[in-house]
């Protein structure tokens, strides 16, 4: 962003303004008087580490919550929200964190929900099929709007949720975390949405973990840390090493993204492997290893990865595992096998919500944890908090559900739960989605203390210089088949993501 | 070819109406017909009974024997059958002049008798009719229990004024449960001399409780209808005395009804097969080892 | 949840290719084929007539059940409501008020029992199971209550008649079922409130993030089950001419396996308005054959179990494999 | 999942602070402390005997049904189960074999109706509420065959005397709700079958991808639960002193709504032992106490379901308030 709109002056009247905005959940003070104004027509930031408290605050200007105490000022005026509808209702959209959506109804049902188009009082459903996959492919989204969502990866659900958000004609928008699934390629499409709707004068909120997004795109940032406001500042005016120290508030290592370490023997083979999704994959894993896939939005590197995990099944090709051909009917012959997969739908996948963040921790390691099959309960609690430590996992305590932690704390349960497995091959599918800066490089030392430890990785990332710096060899997937290797940083992004598209 | 002649019954899963099959059963035999044995699966389920009248009827038999589930409820269905073929009544009555013959106990006859079996247990047992006494029924809104509960009542109030009905009951069918009213009335009122459970199911129930409390002494209990187990509570005085029908006879004599009739032969317009009541007393007699005993088999 | 992830796991063995095509409809027209070629009373106008007459009742309080299913609730209260009113309607005729008003009347009675589970899910916070157990057990009382126990009966000819009326060859109850299907078709299929059905029992939250208002949708789906259950309860009354607060007993676990045989998942956001009305047309179908057939009552029941076991299965086959 | 997110909507006005604090024992313990007030019956030994005889046979198969709604199933045919056991063991009594064989034979009837059960539902795919609808049916059938609709008797008296023994005061069918108890709570809280349990009604495929084996999972929950509701028959023919099929009928509902009424959530995953104890406590104090206090029986009915609301209202406002 070059040109500051004149509108982001001081002295202009704040679209939206917090003042003195306080939240409380049972045992979590989420959000301390928080007092902010965010300036018509501006595209503002707010970074923070993992439970600072970011999306609740943006749950609260949303009225998915309602607040403790404080106050919200609309143009000036104060609003008082019962639910989602009052904010819908003054043009207040957002693209949450979690995406909610509903996986029984089709793209375009969920993109017009709440705002269907009748005639007579009639649907008329070919015409919002229509209007929906014209706003799809003007944002360079490759969806059929006539798909089940539920038929649709977790990255291409996050699109339907950004396409929902942007159609509706709103004067004030959110994004919380939006490109926590998409690589380089939908994300510049993101951005160039944003600069459109910037340029037509909606104020935007914009949350990330990704500090060079908020170089590229914000006006103006605030950092959150704790619940409490700690800093404005204009983006032009900051740098991204003073903004962390901000959030942290404690020295934080270099995040120097790969120790060197030697690579050992083939621990896994790969040849011509097809399956639901993808053709024709042939690659080798070996001990010390990390081997990065990336690819558009349903490439089918998640494909490939659950047919390894033997989610599905293969319909050619074989599997070597230590030498030894393997054909897993399970996935608790994987992981009998020393397999794990962490799965890249935290919601759907990766954690038991509604159960408490111990049970998830050790979930995959109750039989070990138990003697002639019923639980230590000291053995329990100790891992669990030695879990919870070691990923800084903000929370209550062990014994409250996942549901009630945020985003980026769900993402290291999901970690965290296999990282004391004992297993040889790591499958990380999008790990590091919406975790901060500072996890992510406790992430990255875990990671390399697995491949000390003689382990090899398939690392999955969207998220490009992620894959670029860690993998010891990088696979590009295109429309399910391998399009091209690469060794460790044998290449430059614009290579990688021109592999990807392929042009 | 065999004619065919359907007998429905109010509730396929009760004894009582198994020995009214067997009756029909021995008749078919007898008689060279073929009987089919059909019937709802409650006593309550008058909307099915009407489904499986409307059934057999679209089969075109020979005659049909129906006992109705609801008086008022069967008569359009039945005078609609009628039309078609021979109806022969068993057991209760229906709203419908259509009926070529009909066999029945009257439950308020019944009734009646029950009551009248009590006060003498109880005249017997404390020197007078005095006292006070309880009913249960197994099911809300089934003619026939309905019909016993105004028989007892009304005897009650007409003839033995002293004994003073203190707990009406229903309970849901379940012999358990008539085990637990049974249980909780016994709690509740010490000075309780007398029960009348209207049914087989709410007779064992309740014979369960008293036996379990060796109350037969203090409480009379009377039963509606009979089986092995309500016969061995009788002989060991667990049961004061038991009023029973003929199923037998109604489920024999009502296909063989059915045929005469189905012949063009003229038969009866009415026939009451009455109710009886055994003791210990007279339990023994051959008669009352014929009702007792039905050879169902 | 559990079950929807266990039915999109892959499976194998078991594969009858020759019967994947079979749809519910084609299971029901095999049965009728295989009844017709067996019996020669069922393919009789009379018999068909029957068979349609039994099927309605069910089929009515099997489509408000549905909508209710769909929003990931239950309404257990159906079969009381059928008899609640059926006595409420008797009373109301015996004291000679105007049939047109009695029936009015007895379904308004809907509203205000559909509002009061809603009230009772959406702000006493209980779950629908036990909300609309508990009317169940207290609606049975009531019209035990207002009956002391006793059948009502006495109607006038012309409100006992209606059901056993027939238009074009196809009894008066079923042309019910048809003017009741239309409009919950149009309206679970076609309209926006349908659409927040589906969307209230898919993900409440992302509806309520949508701006859907969840109560007025769940009153709405429990107000549509009652209704219909008043309606079924009135036509009940007419079909046996008397009022019984007893009548319905069990029909909210035939409605719900209607329901269910017809496709709709007890989870929520899945189901159709033909899901029941074939479901009640199967399970009516089996009873009926069974009765044709001369079936020992015992084996009826066994038969029933294990085909309602066939069909679904046959069902999830098809189903499984489109997807 | 709907009602999960409606449950979390905030909720204004409906405030007894007071009643906050009381969970669903003290809601019991007032209940029993109003009985002994009003009544001079409740207070006595022999009736609490008898309370704690009659909430026996539906805490045993309430607890069975725990399990299997936690995994986010539902068996409907315990109800059935009951009857056809009862009557498999007075046949086998009746045939003169052993008391320990018989009761022996007849618990295993458990193991192989759980494993049917479970058997549909993971490789025919088939709904749980329709398959054990469907088993419901069958088993309904199965017994009423075998006992031809009559009701066996004549069991030897030791068989018969068990249900009236006591101990320490306690009544011999209480001792064994305890026994069932103690095992059960164990192993749905303390081992890590139980943390599966809870694991696969939650969220299904998280489990299976930590590895968890879904099948045997829900193999173990409809063994439990059909086991339990044999053992349940059997103690009910040893209890009545007779076999019918059709005892049981309608229990079903009442486990399920034990298990409900003590905080089991019909979508999986939330739930605990002590859950069903309370709840089918509370049922049966219900019922003991409109008996004691000799009320109309239709009235009766109407109380039960109101308290019903009352008293999973009040304990809904506590759990709200906690999280
Ligand atoms: N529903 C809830 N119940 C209880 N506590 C909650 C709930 N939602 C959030 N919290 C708590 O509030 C705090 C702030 O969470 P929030 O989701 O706002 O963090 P965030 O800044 O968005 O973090 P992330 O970067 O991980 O998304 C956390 O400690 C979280 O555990
Ligand atoms: N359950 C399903 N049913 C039908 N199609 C599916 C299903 N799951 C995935 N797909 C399709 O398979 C293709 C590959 O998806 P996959 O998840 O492997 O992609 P990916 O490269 O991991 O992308 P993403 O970043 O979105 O996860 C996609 O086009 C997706 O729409
Ligand atoms: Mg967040
Ligand atoms: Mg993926």
């Amino acid at each position: 962003m070059t040109a500051a709109p004149a509108a982001a002056s001081a002295a202009a009247v704040p679209t939206l303004e917090l003042r003195r905005l306080d939240k409380r959940f049972a045992g979590t003070h989420a959000l301390k008087a928080v007092s902010l104004g965010f300036l018509p027509g501006e595209v503002h930031a707010i970074v923070g580490e993992n439970g600072a408290g970011k999306s609740t605050l943006i749950k609260l200007l949303t009225g998915v919550h309602p607040k403790t105490s404080g106050s919200i000022l609309w143009q000036g005026r104060e609003v008082e929200f019962a639910g989602p509808q009052d904010a819908l209702a003054l043009g207040i959209n957002a693209v949450h964190q979690e995406v909610v959506l509903c996986p029984h109804l089709t793209v375009a049902a969920n993109i017009f929900l709440g705002d269907e188009t009748t005639r007579f009082g009639l649907l008329r459903k070919r015409e919002m099929n229509r209007r929906a996959q014209e706003i799809l492919d003007g944002l360079g989204f490759h969806l059929p709007a006539d798909a089940m969502l539920s038929d649709l990866t977790i990255g291409q659900q996050q699109l339907v949720a950004t396409a929902r958000a942007a159609s509706r004609g709103t004067r004030f928008l959110v994004f919380d975390e939006p490109t926590g699934y998409l690589t380089r390629a939908e994300t510049d499409q993101l951005f160039a949405l944003i600069r459109r709707l910037h340029a037509e004068g909606v104020t935007i909120i914009y949350i990330s973990h990704r500090m060079e997004e908020i170089f590229q795109i914000a006006d103006r940032v605030s950092v959150l840390r704790d619940g409490q406001l700690i800093a404005t500042h204009v983006v032009a005016e900051t740098n991204e090493r003073d903004l962390i120290r901000e959030m942290v508030n404690r020295p934080l290592d270099e995040v120097h993204h790969k120790e060197e370490i030697p690579l050992g023997e083939t621990l896994l083979e790969v040849r011509g492997l097809s399956g639901p999704g993808f053709r024709d994959v042939s690659l080798t894993v070996r001990r010390g290893e990390i081997v990065g896939l990336y690819g558009l939005i349903g490439a089918g590197r998640s494909e490939f990865v659950q047919c390894l995990f033997g989610r599905t099944h293969k319909t050619a090709g074989e599997v070597l595992l230590r030498g030894k051909a393997v054909d897993f009917r399970r996935e608790s012959d994987a992981i009998g096998n020393g397999i794990v997969l962490l799965p890249e739908s935290r919601r759907d996948q990766g954690l038991c919500l509604n159960l408490p963040v111990g049970f998830n921790l050790n979930l995959p390691v109750f039989h070990r944890i138990s003697v002639a099959g019923f639980i230590q309960p000291g053995e329990e609690r100790a891992r669990a908090e030695k879990q919870m430590r070691d990923l800084r996992i903000v929370a209550a305590s062990r014994s409250v559900d996942a549901l009630t932690l945020s985003g980026g704390n769900q993402q290291k349960i999901v970690i965290g739960k296999w990282l004391n497995h004992g297993a040889d091959l790591f499958i990380f599918d999008e790990p590091t989605v919406g975790v901060d800066v500072g996890t992510k490089a406790e992430i990255y030392k875990l990671m390399a203390a697995l491949l000390r430890n003689g382990a090899g990785i398939i690392l999955i990332s969207s998220y490009l210089p992620e894959v670029h710096d860690l993998a010891d060899t990088l696979h590009v997937f295109r429309k399910g088949r391998l399009a091209a290797s690469f060794g460790h940083r044998g290449t430059d992004h614009e290579s990688i993501l021109a592999e990807a598209i392929g042009t | 070819q065999k004619p065919t002649i359907p007998i429905i019954v109010k509730d396929t899963t009760s004894f009582y109406w198994q020995i009214v099959l067997a009756g029909a059963r021995q008749a078919g035999m007898d008689l060279n017909v073929n009987v089919q044995e059909l019937g709802a699966q409650s006593e309550a389920d008058i909307n099915g009974q009407i489904g499986i009248l409307e059934n057999a009827v679209s089969s075109n038999p020979a005659a049909v024997v129906i006992s109705p589930t609801q008086f008022a409820a069967l008569g359009p269905a039945i005078t609609e059958a009628a039309q078609r073929v021979k109806v022969i009544g068993i057991d209760s009555a229906a709203d419908s002049k259509a009926f070529t013959s009909f066999l029945t106990t009257d439950n308020v006859q019944g009734g009646r008798a029950a009551a009248d079996a009590l006060a003498a247990a109880i005249t017997e047992q404390y020197g007078a009719a005095e006292g006070e006494v309880a009913l249960i029924t197994s099911l809300p809104g089934v003619g026939s229990l309905d019909q016993r509960a105004k028989g007892f009542k009304e005897q009650l109030a007409a003839k033995y004024p002293k004994l003073k009905l203190t707990a009406d009951r229903v309970a849901d069918g379940q012999p358990t449960t008539g085990l637990n009213i049974m249980t909780d009335l016994i709690t509740a009122n010490p000075n309780l001399r007398g029960v009348f459970a209207s049914n087989l199911i709410m007779a064992q129930g309740a014979g369960q409780a008293i036996a379990e409390n060796n109350l037969g002494e203090k409480i009379k209990l009377i039963g509606f209808d009979n089986d092995e187990r309500l016969v061995s509570f009788l002989k060991e005085g667990v049961i004061a005395a038991l009023v029973v029908q003929d199923p037998y006879r109604m489920g024999y004599d009502g296909v063989k009804t059915a045929l005469a009739a189905s012949k063009g032969e003229a038969v009866p317009a009415e026939v009451d097969t009455g109710v009886n009541v055994i003791t210990k007393a007279n339990m023994d007699d051959p008669r009352s080892q014929e009702l007792l005993n039905p050879k169902v088999k | 949840m559990a079950d929807m992830a266990i039915a999109t796991k892959p499976r194998r063995g078991l594969r009858f290719g020759f019967l994947l095509n079979l749809t519910l409809l084609g299971l029901l027209l095999l049965m009728w084929l295989v009844l017709s070629v067996t019996t020669d009373a069922f393919m009789t106008t009379n018999n068909i007539v029957n068979l349609l007459r039994q099927a309605s009742l069910w089929a009515i309080i099997a489509i408000g059940q549905t909508f209710v299913i769909i929003t990931g609730g239950i309404d257990l209260s159906v079969g009381a409501v059928v008899g609640l009113s059926s006595t409420v309607v008797a009373l109301l005729l015996k004291a000679e008020v105007p049939i047109w008003l009695a029936v009015t009347l007895t379904l308004l009675l809907g509203p205000v029992i559909g509002c009061f589970h809603a009230f009772g899910i959406l702000k006493l916070g209980l779950p629908p199971f036990i909300m609309t157990l508990a009317t169940l057990t207290a609606f049975r009382g009531i019209g035990l209550l207002l009956t002391n126990g006793a059948t009502i009966s006495g109607f006038p000819p012309e409100f006992t008649g209606f059901s056993r009326l027939e238009l074009l060859g196809i009894p008066s109850l079923f042309w019910v079922v048809i003017l009741i299907a239309i409009p919950s078709y149009i309206l679970l299929h076609h309209s926006r409130w349908g659409r927040y059905i589906y969307a209230v029992g898919s993900n409440a939250e992302a509806a309520r993030l949508s701006g859907v208002h969840i109560a007025r949708t769940i009153y709405l789906a429990y107000i549509l089950s009652a209704t219909l259950a008043c309606l079924a309860g009135v036509l009940t009354a007419s079909r046996i001419a008397i009022g019984v607060a007893t009548t319905g007993e069990g029909w909210e676990l035939q409605s719900i396996a209607s329901s269910v045989i017809g496709g709709t998942s007890l989870f929520g956001a899945v189901g159709s308005i033909t899901g029941p009305l074939l479901g009640s047309m199967l399970l009516t179908t089996i009873n009926n054959g069974a009765n044709l057939l001369n079936v020992n009552p015992f084996w009826q029941r066994i038969i029933t179990g294990f085909l309602i076991i066939a069909i679904v299965f046959f069902d999830q086959l098809r189903r499984r494999k489109k997807r």
